[in-house]
């Protein structure tokens, strides 16, 4: 599989992305699903008016190759893209995309949901929210936990 | 204890835990060559509150970037690292 | 919801769409998920050299409208897409896209994957697979109907 | 039956009944206004192969783009359609 991780101040292009993953997978692929985080700008007192996020480079990385490794383990792959953003983040901003190539859908669709849910457990990062209140440092939520936990329960 | 037998460590705070020392970084000289070590040196550096904060709920030690248990010994060049609970995402 | 359903010989444009969708979202949506189904070029006896693809006009666009609002109707999805090609396809051809963006990415994941599912087993489509054997009509698999099976053995 | 009773009705084919019937689409006019009538007036135009694959196993009948079961009466102008299993994606 080829795996593809990065994580930068930069801002993402997932057109480009996308573009670049279906080159490489030519017609291996039968199945490309690709999900994006976005900072939502939900208004009422719980608004969050921007991000804070911020990795450990080297170790950042390699928490991610770890989620990697174990969805390539799991199912089938072709090719895996994991782009993270670091630094201050508005309300709209692209936060992580994740693209995931696969011969079926099944495999394309499972991988992408598991490294989207351990990235919120696993990886490396640390997130602050810019509230009307005040900043708030956080932490995966028990939901986040749940999610991630579901797929051990699957593990056979 | 000289300098020529001083462990020189760099120690790296994230997230809350760098806001809660006031600083991103330190070298230090410590004269026990362990966690227990950096832990007793940064006691007489760091305001209460910010070394109460590393011994938080959650909170792991590295050291150069894989999580660690326990007093682990370290040498000189070492990486020790304190990292709140993570999310990414 | 907003919905979008188009069913043309002409490719489409992942890049475009996926634009078009974030501009009528904002920042209201926190995740968006895209699959695109891909038709392989695998090589070997069983090798496809092409698809042909037909439809029923009216009725093929309102079996994907129902998809759509059993989807609606099960997450809290903003915005839902799906194109989908007929006519003669080649390896590497892109079939089909369905873009999904939601507030939370659990609910963009699994009506994604849900819509998916059911294009396979209950939209109007008729797929003829070109192999070096002859033409064969193919419908939904067992494993298709499987997978549509399991969405509805969730039901409430 | 004079052309002034005769009720005329559209008969479609798709995918495989499509080639199997060898034509797409047939303007019929039938002496019984319903799905058996049409059935009986293809009987006399289609090969008995065709006219078999219309009865084959998971195909559905529509009429006005609505899937039907059993005989049901039809009208001048409407669209009956044969369908074999379908699959998108």
């Amino acid at each position: 599989m080829h795996a593809d991780i990065r994580v930068a101040t930069d801002d993402f292009d997932v057109a480009k992305e996308w573009a670049a993953l279906r080159t490489r997978v030519g017609g291996r692929a039968g199945a490309v699903v690709a999900f994006a985080g976005i900072v939502r700008d939900h208004a009422g007192p719980d608004q969050v008016e921007g991000l804070f996020l911020e990795h450990y480079p080297g170790m950042t990385e390699a928490s991610i190759g770890r989620i990697l490794s174990k969805a390539s383990d799991r199912w089938e792959l072709l090719d895996a893209v994991v782009v993270h953003r670091v630094g201050e983040l508005a309300p709209q901003d692209q936060i992580v995309l994740v693209l995931v190539a696969a011969a079926h859908r099944g495999d394309a669709f499972a991988a992408c949901e598991f490294i989207m849910d351990y990235l919120k457990t696993d990886a490396v990062f640390w997130k602050k929210e810019h509230r009307p209140g005040g900043d708030t440092w956080i932490g995966a939520t028990a939901r986040d936990r749940d999610r991630r936990n579901g797929w051990q329960t699957d593990d056979p | 204890m000289s300098s020529a037998t001083a462990t020189v460590v760099t120690v790296r705070f994230f997230g809350s835990l760098r806001e809660a020392v006031g600083r991103d970084a330190v070298d230090l000289d410590i004269e026990n060559a362990c966690i227990a070590g950096v832990r007793k040196r940064l006691a007489s550096l760091l305001p209460a509150d910010g070394l109460q904060a590393l011994s938080g709920q959650g909170v792991r030690v590295c050291v150069n970037q894989t999580i660690v248990r326990g007093n682990v010994e370290l040498g000189t060049g070492d990486e020790v690292a304190f990292l709140p609970p993570v999310t990414g995402g």
